[in-house]
């Protein structure tokens, strides 16, 4: 189903270099390099504790490297606030999904495509901008009809199944029209059925939008993924194509561990 | 000796264990193993009582627990290990390890404190630093060790080598194999390190997607390919 | 479009012949010309007044009020005035300005009472002075020494004043410093108000070279250390106080503390040995053995007979009327004093006449006010020109709970007036305790 | 220079109290994450308690004693009856709970006390002290305020260093659900917490009260400056309360006493807002870290 | 004919035509409510508009964008004292309209201050920093001269204009005294301020408070300016506050520091809760409750035999206790719990 294709020569659009974070005493993130091509969809997988959310966070601005910088289209970023992520073109999904529970379906997808609104202050005092308000209604439709839960739009998404809300927030980041969408763990707590679905729609999306995901399914990630990078410890231990990270020894030990030799206890 | 029935549990419309069945035997170390977000550290917070079983049944000798809450469990000989970050950052190490032996007061406390430093010499040595400072390696053993305070029949370990470099790994994993054969310690070893864990298991359950994949003795497991499956899913 | 714009234009046509032919203003108040009789019937007349019952100023001021019920409970069970009882309602304003306006418009609006009696405090009672003069509400007796409930009668045409004002009282104070203690280095202690600023205009006509320091307190917060810290570090000897009982109470404790032993002369308001000494009373046994002996040597001024001259026929008479109608407990000076303004009061009513409405009571009293004979040791200055109280003082010592006249009863009046000696007889009650 | 001692004693008495009420603050803090804006009402009504018992009784240590232990039982109280079940409501459910207790107890204790002026005694003279002929400008009962809140921080040091209660309340403070896996019952400990801090505010209240006119507004200002104390500590630390505590109180008394007591509360205001801004987590904190 | 329904109800989900519409029959039945009461229940009335628009405005700040500002009653005092020094010799040097947009302005300056301060800390801390704020402004009043001191200003309502009079005798056959007049234009604002302020909740800028309040980080991913958008809700709010103050100093006729006190505050605060977090409906309920719950409490208390003064306790005690009610039993008020039972009915939630 991996179609890999070479992008690798194309200007990435995406791009982190050297990227190192600590923590108190903890290495989190040493040296981390890697790169997402337009239409891509790269995978970023390893054990618990490898330094996934780190990278996730220093990604969306929410952490600052110690070392190293991201660049947008070749251009080096500097410092981001996560607010601007929407403008430059990203979009982000989070782990524990931050829907709005007060708010109908329909409006959380809304709050996404916020940065398309043209209304401002005073066109919203006087009430005036019902019209700016009913393409944002019809983009975020389209969007949620897209992926098959419209019916949702009026409802909270509090009592929805899981499944449902999945998509609702996948909804919200896919709304803003994102040129790169950093997806946390999009799989966690869906059924199969559920994560063939995601799939599809990762693949799907590659016409537009390239991906970066952070996952632990490996079936999903096989399966969708153009380049695979894995981390553990913190660090780049192998890159390249599904297949290729499949027989890396490397990604095996890291994954299935080292025995322990017999010994007494020092 | 620690039996779990048909365990599940559930976060809001989640489910995270779907109906698990397992068995820890007397004096024996219990690997369960599974890849990231398979439910491994959901089922010991559900056995300690952290969570509430959505169904299903957990007992010690016999003994229905699953009710209990998790303050009670030191009381019956069970301690849960959480990983490393279960260490009380603003406390010291002392501290951290008199909070372990509050409940069960066989022995006087500084001859238990000095029986885990023998264990952990590297513990005795900063006993009045905070335990913030520590290093991974050392907050595990402090965690380890914390829970040793207190004399437990049953030991829950959740995921003692996380973020450890091979050789600590090594060494707490052989330390454990010598409490269960020289005090007969019972352990359910919760682990995403599957070789380590293995090669000082007496026994394996590979959960995936919060069920039960397999349950074998550890060596025919270290070969079977389900392992290899439920982790790298090729 | 257009259809609306024709629609428009009506609408505006319409409006404008409205406003030109208004309606001619007097008509609307025709039915008032002949007086304003509301909160009165033939056998009832509703008065209200707003006093502090709770909070920093209620300490003795929320007893004139039951002065004033027991006094009317008196006149009502001898017939009443004219034959009609007086229905009396007292309301709590916290001595919050805002407050004060709300149940006063619960009193005039809601209640129509026929007149407001004796409301309480400066600041209190200028958030509502304007809304009754515009009602006008006959605004009697205000319970407050401001010059400005009677200075100028044409502002506030239906506001009277009955006690002395403060500012003649500082007169009258500062002349006595000045002619008794010229030597004196004075400091002054006022509250942050009309109140202390009335009291310190007085005094300066008399010792504005002698003053060496003014510290202000506001009402509400009940640490007073800085002041009086700066007070001794003037080294100020003689401490004029305009301020509240609380306040007298708070200023003797922080003189304890930082050693502070000046000669005190506390304004009638601050001054009732009963009250203070009896918030002192309950401090530590060591320090303050008896808190009305703290009080010994103080000095203040009197208007009014006080219950430490059970012998005064006023006093006397209070007595009676307390022991008869009041709610128990020992006579008070706050009694006194609400007992007096109750009496002056019905001697307005009785001068107003059998058809009572606001415009005659208020008329009667500026015009027959001023011969009005009570309990206050002088003379009102009630007449058109002026609708400022009582101006008589004695000045006097506070010594084992009593006061000790130091002078003559003393008149004067507010601005560039002399202060003269009171040569008018002392006036005794009626037989019957109700004013003819 | 005399008006300067005084100052600068009356500030040092204040500064106590607001550090004993900043530790009451801190205490509920550290142990439950919840500013408790009904401390002050709460220590004004055992305040009331103690002095209805020294009226009754004539005794000021009894009307002490009983204050204090009012306040534990009913600091236990509002832990296990309210504040309990809004765990976890987010921020504003739980301090719109403490306003409505703030709002009810003042009401309550104007209904039941009365809300006149009283005064309430001291166990000390409340003339100033004698020191070698010279007045200063400090009372026997300022000392013991000072002292009293002295021996409460070495009391709670001790507790909490020393003792298996204090090593509980600690790990249940800090990380509820590994102390739950070693034993400790954390519900126990967050109402001993509740219970111990509302003890700490009593004494507040006992403090200010002492030699003072009583009312039951007269904690208020309290809070407020008592909030404040916290924050320049830091309102994770206890001994930064304390600090917090002395430095707000002497800041105050030389406004008060040398620019203009009417200032007092902006300048409250102003140190409130500066530590924030430029350490959000107070004078003696770590450096706070984002969540995400 | 259906079609027309249709058409009418898809015009009724336009936000303006329906906030329009609703507020010209508040006003329309405002006239003769007011009209037709006495001049006591007219001044009760006023005092409810202006809690009122404060309290609208503090649900737009605390129920909306999620920030607790114990200090409202600040807001109210900057809006009065603005009134009151314009208004104080009776004789405003602009209409009555002018000075409430000067006392709207002024407040809104000071808003903005505090919201830039106030929208870097969080939780707690907004709560006492507001506090403080809620305790310093009365003071700063007390210290400065101009302002009157403990005493503080009067406010002179200016006389009834004859044209309003006249217009108003015309439709309701009542007169316009001064305490009406107020209440007339304490209703009109009223009504304003809840179209503009229903407008804005609709809206976009309504939409991204809310979206802040329920998640903050969730939010800020979704392109939300989380300072700038917390700094709107503060000034939103304040300019409400300040239309409110300049409306109470005229219902009031006086602004003094006293009348400014943390009480105003917790009070304003106790409206939303009561009401319903986060809905205007409910902050109008709010302030119903506060205007008219005390009388009806106190006259239960004196019946029961209380002396007036304690029996003036009951109100707060009964607030502080529906306060704790509410966030126990009913964490999203009267109007929330109403509609989340709706919602139910309809099975949306």
């Amino acid at each position: 189903m991996a179609q890999p294709v070479s992008t690798k020569a194309a200007e990435p659009l995406f791009a982190a270099r050297g990227v190192s974070v600590r923590f108190g005493g903890v290495q989190a993130l040493s040296q981390v390099s890697l790169e997402v091509a337009p239409h891509e969809v790269l995978g970023v997988i390893g054990p618990n504790g490898a330094g996934k959310t780190t990278l996730f966070n220093v990604l969306c601005g929410f952490a600052v490297p110690d070392e190293g910088e991201l660049a947008w289209e070749g251009r080096p970023l500097g410092r981001v606030r996560p607010s601007q992520l929407a403008g430059l073109g990203m979009a982000r999904t989070l782990q524990g999904l931050g829907l709005f529970d007060r708010m109908t379906v329909l409006e959380n997808v809304m709050v996404g495509a916020d940065h398309h609104a043209r209304a401002g202050f005073w066109t919203g005092l006087f009430g005036l901008g019902h019209r700016d308000e009913a393409r944002l209604v019809e983009r975020s439709r389209a969007v949620l009809a897209r992926l098959g839960v419209e019916d949702y739009a009026e409802r909270m998404p509090g009592g929805l199944p899981y499944g449902v809300r999945k998509k609702v927030a996948l909804a919200r980041a896919l709304v803003s029209e994102p040129r790169l969408l950093l997806l946390d763990e999009p799989a966690s707590g869906l059924s199969p059925h559920e994560m063939e679905e995601l799939g599809g729609v990762v693949r799907d999306l590659t016409a537009t939008t390239a991906t970066l995901l952070v996952e632990h399914h490996m079936d999903l990630v096989m399966s969708v993924c153009d380049h695979v990078t894995v981390l553990d410890f913190g660090r780049v231990i192998a890159s390249g194509t599904p297949a290729q990270v499949q027989d890396d020894p490397a990604v095996t030990a890291a994954y299935l561990g080292t025995p322990v030799a017999d010994g007494e206890v020092s | 000796m620690l039996a779990v029935h048909d365990l599940t549990t559930t976060y809001g419309a989640v489910t995270a264990l779907d109906g698990v069945s397992l068995e820890a035997p007397a004096g024996q170390v219990t690997a369960v193993l599974g890849a990231n977000g398979a439910g491994k550290t959901t089922l010991l917070r559900t056995v300690s009582g952290l969570v509430r079983a959505q169904r299903g049944a957990v007992s010690l000798e016999g003994t229905d627990i699953t009710r209990l809450p998790a303050e009670r469990m030191t009381g019956l000989g069970i301690a849960h290990v959480p990983e490393g970050r279960g260490v009380i950052a603003e406390l010291t190490v002392a501290e951290n390890l008199r909070l372990g032996g509050l409940h069960r007061r066989q022995g006087s406390e500084p001859e238990r404190l000095e029986r885990v430093y023998e264990l952990f010499p590297v513990l005795g040595d900063r006993s009045n630093a905070l335990a913030h400072v520590l290093s991974g390696g050392e907050r595990q053993m402090l965690v380890i060790g914390r829970a040793l305070m207190a004399r437990p029949r049953v030991l829950l370990l959740d995921e003692p080598s996380l973020g450890l470099a091979p050789r600590v790994v090594a060494q707490i994993f052989a330390l454990l194999r010598t409490l269960v054969e020289r005090d007969g310690l019972t352990v359910l070893l919760v682990e995403q390190n599957a070789t380590s864990a293995l090669s000082i298991a007496d026994r394996g359950v590979v959960l995936g997607l919060g069920r039960v994949v397999a349950t074998e003795p550890a060596e025919r497991l270290a070969a079977d390919e389900k392992l290899r499956h439920a982790y790298l899913g090729f | 479009m257009r259809r609306y714009r024709r629609l428009g234009a009506v609408l505006l046509v319409a409006a404008l012949a409205t406003s030109a032919c208004g309606r001619d203003p007097d008509k609307r108040d025709s039915d008032k010309k002949a007086g304003d009789t509301t909160g009165v019937t033939d056998t009832s007349i509703k008065v209200g007044g707003t006093f502090p019952l709770t909070g920093v100023a209620a300490p003795g001021y929320s007893e004139i009020p039951k002065g004033i019920k027991a006094y009317f409970d008196y006149v009502n069970a001898q017939g009443g005035v004219h034959g009609r009882k007086i229905q009396w309602t007292v309301k709590d304003d916290g001595y919050n300005p805002t407050q004060t306006s709300a149940v006063t418009n619960e009193l005039v609006l809601k209640d129509k009472v026929f007149a407001m009696l004796g409301s309480l405090g400066t600041p209190t009672h200028e958030a509502v002075v304007d809304f009754l003069n515009d009602n006008k509400v006959p605004d009697i007796f205000v319970s407050s020494g401001s010059v400005a409930w009677g200075d100028d009668p044409d502002k506030y045409p239906w506001t009277f004043g009955w006690q002395t004002d403060y500012e003649s009282e500082g007169k009258v104070i500062g002349q006595y410093i000045a002619d008794n203690m010229p030597d004196a280095k004075i400091g002054l202690f006022l509250q942050d108000d009309d109140f202390g600023a009335s009291g310190e205009a007085g005094l300066r006509k008399y010792v504005d070279k002698q003053i060496v320091e003014v510290q202000k307190y506001t009402p509400g917060g009940t640490d007073v250390t800085p002041q009086v810290a700066a007070l001794k570090a003037s080294g100020a000897d003689l401490v004029v106080g305009f301020n509240v009982p609380s306040y007298t109470a708070l200023t003797q404790l922080v003189s304890l503390k930082v050693g502070y032993k000046p000669q005190w002369f506390y304004s009638n308001v601050g001054s009732d040995p009963t009250l203070v000494g009896a918030l002192l009373a309950n401090f530590s046994k060591g320090a303050v053995s008896n808190g009305a002996s703290l009080l010994d040597g103080v000095m203040s001024t009197a208007y009014l007979p006080g219950v430490d001259q059970p012998d005064n026929p006023w006093v006397t008479l209070y007595q009676k009327v307390w022991d008869a109608n009041g709610e128990g407990g020992p006579l008070t000076n706050y009694l006194v004093y609400g007992m007096s303004e109750a009496y002056t009061f019905v001697q307005a009513l009785q001068a107003a006449g059998q058809d009572l409405t606001r415009e005659g009571l208020v008329d009667a009293l500026a015009s027959d006010g001023g011969d009005f004979k009570g309990p206050t040791y002088g003379p009102f200055r009630y007449s058109d020109d002026s609708h400022l109280g009582t101006s008589g003082f004695q000045v006097v010592k506070l010594a084992g709970g009593a006061t000790q006249p130091l002078t003559d009863v003393l008149t004067t009046d507010i601005g560039d007036a002399d202060i003269e000696k009171y040569d008018g007889e002392p006036a005794t009650p009626p037989s019957n305790g109700i004013p003819k | 220079m005399q008006q300067f001692m005084t100052t600068l004693l009356g500030g040092l008495t204040l500064g106590a109290v607001y550090a004993s009420f900043a530790l009451a603050l801190c205490l509920i803090w550290r142990s439950t994450r919840v500013v408790n804006f009904a401390q002050a009402p709460m220590a004004m009504v055992t305040t009331y308690v103690g002095l209805e018992v020294i009226e009754a009784t004539g005794s000021y240590w009894l009307g002490f004693a009983v204050a204090l232990a009012a306040g534990f039982v009913l600091g236990a109280l509002v832990e296990r009856l309210l504040v309990r079940h809004v765990e976890g409501a987010g921020d504003l459910n739980i301090v719109i709970l403490t306003l409505g207790l703030f709002v009810a107890l003042h009401g309550l204790a104007a209904l039941v006390f009365g809300s006149d002026y009283r005064s309430f005694p001291a166990p000390f003279g409340l003339k100033g002290l004698h020191v070698g002929g010279h007045n200063v400008a400090i009372t026997p009962f300022g000392v013991f305020t000072i002292v009293a809140v002295g021996i409460v921080l070495v009391l709670l040091v001790l507790l909490f260093r020393s003792t298996d209660v204090g090593l509980r309340m600690r790990a249940a403070a800090f990380s509820p659900e590994v102390a739950r896996l070693l034993g400790v019952r954390v519900g126990a400990m967050l109402t001993l917490g509740w219970a111990l801090a509302a003890v700490v505010g009593s004494l507040a209240g006992l403090l200010i009260a002492g030699g003072n006119l009583v009312f039951p507004q007269y904690m208020d200002s309290v809070v407020v400056y008592g909030f404040v104390a916290a924050v320049l500590g830091g309102l994770d630390s206890p001994v930064g309360s304390v600090v917090g505590g002395l430095i707000l109180g002497l800041v105050l008394s030389f406004v008060s006493g040398y620019v203009a007591g009417d200032l007092v509360p902006v300048t409250a205001l102003i140190v409130l807002v500066g530590v924030l801004l430029v350490r959000p987590g107070g004078l003696f904190s770590h450096v706070a870290e984002r969540r995400v | 004919m259906s079609t027309l329904a249709v058409r009418s109800a898809a015009l009724w989900r336009v936000p303006l035509l329906r906030h329009v519409v609703l507020g010209l029959v508040g006003l329309t039945v405002m006239l003769f409510v007011l009209g037709s009461l006495s001049p006591f229940r007219d001044a009760q009335l006023a005092t409810m508009a202006y809690l009122a628009i404060a309290a609208g405005g503090l649900t737009v700040l605390t129920g909306f964008s999620g920030q607790l500002s114990l200090g409202h009653g600040a807001f109210l005092a900057v809006g009065a004292y603005t009134t009151a020094v314009l208004l104080e010799d009776g004789d405003p040097p602009f209409p009555l309209v002018g000075v409430m947009v000067a006392a709207v302005v002024v407040t809104v300056a000071v808003g903005a201050v505090v919201g830039i301060a106030a929208a870097r800390l969080h939780g707690p801390y907004v709560a006492g920093a507001t506090l403080a704020l809620a305790v310093a402004v009365p003071s700063l009043a007390r210290y400065l001269d101009g302002l009157g001191q403990e005493q503080g200003l009067h406010v002179r309502v200016p006389d009834v204009p004859t044209w309003f009079d006249d217009t108003v005798w015309m439709i309701t056959g009542a007169d316009v005294d001064p305490t009406s007049y107020v209440a007339y234009l304490g209703w009109t604002a009223l009504v304003v301020t809840y179209v503009l302020l229903a407008n804005l909740m609709r809206s976009r800028v309504g939409r991204t408070w809310r979206a802040l309040s329920n998640d903050d980080v969730a939010a800020e991913i979704a392109g939300v300016r989380l300072g700038r958008a917390r700094v709107l809700a503060f000034v939103v709010s304040t300019a409400a506050a300040g239309l409110a103050g300049s409306l109470m100093a005229m219902a009031v006729r006086v602004t003094s520091p006293s009348g400014f006190s943390v009480d105003l505050s917790v009070t304003l605060l106790s409206a939303i809760v009561l009401g319903g977090l986060g809905t205007l409906s409910g902050a109008l309920i709010g302030s119903a409750l506060l205007t008219f719950l005390p009388q009806a409490v106190t006259s239960w208390g004196t019946s029961a035999g209380l002396s007036d003064v304690r029996a003036a306790e009951l109100a707060p005690v009964a607030y502080g206790l529906i306060m704790i009610a509410v966030v126990l039993l009913a964490p999203a008020g009267i109007v929330g719990s109403l509609r989340r039972v709706w919602w139910r009915r309809r099975g949306i939630a």
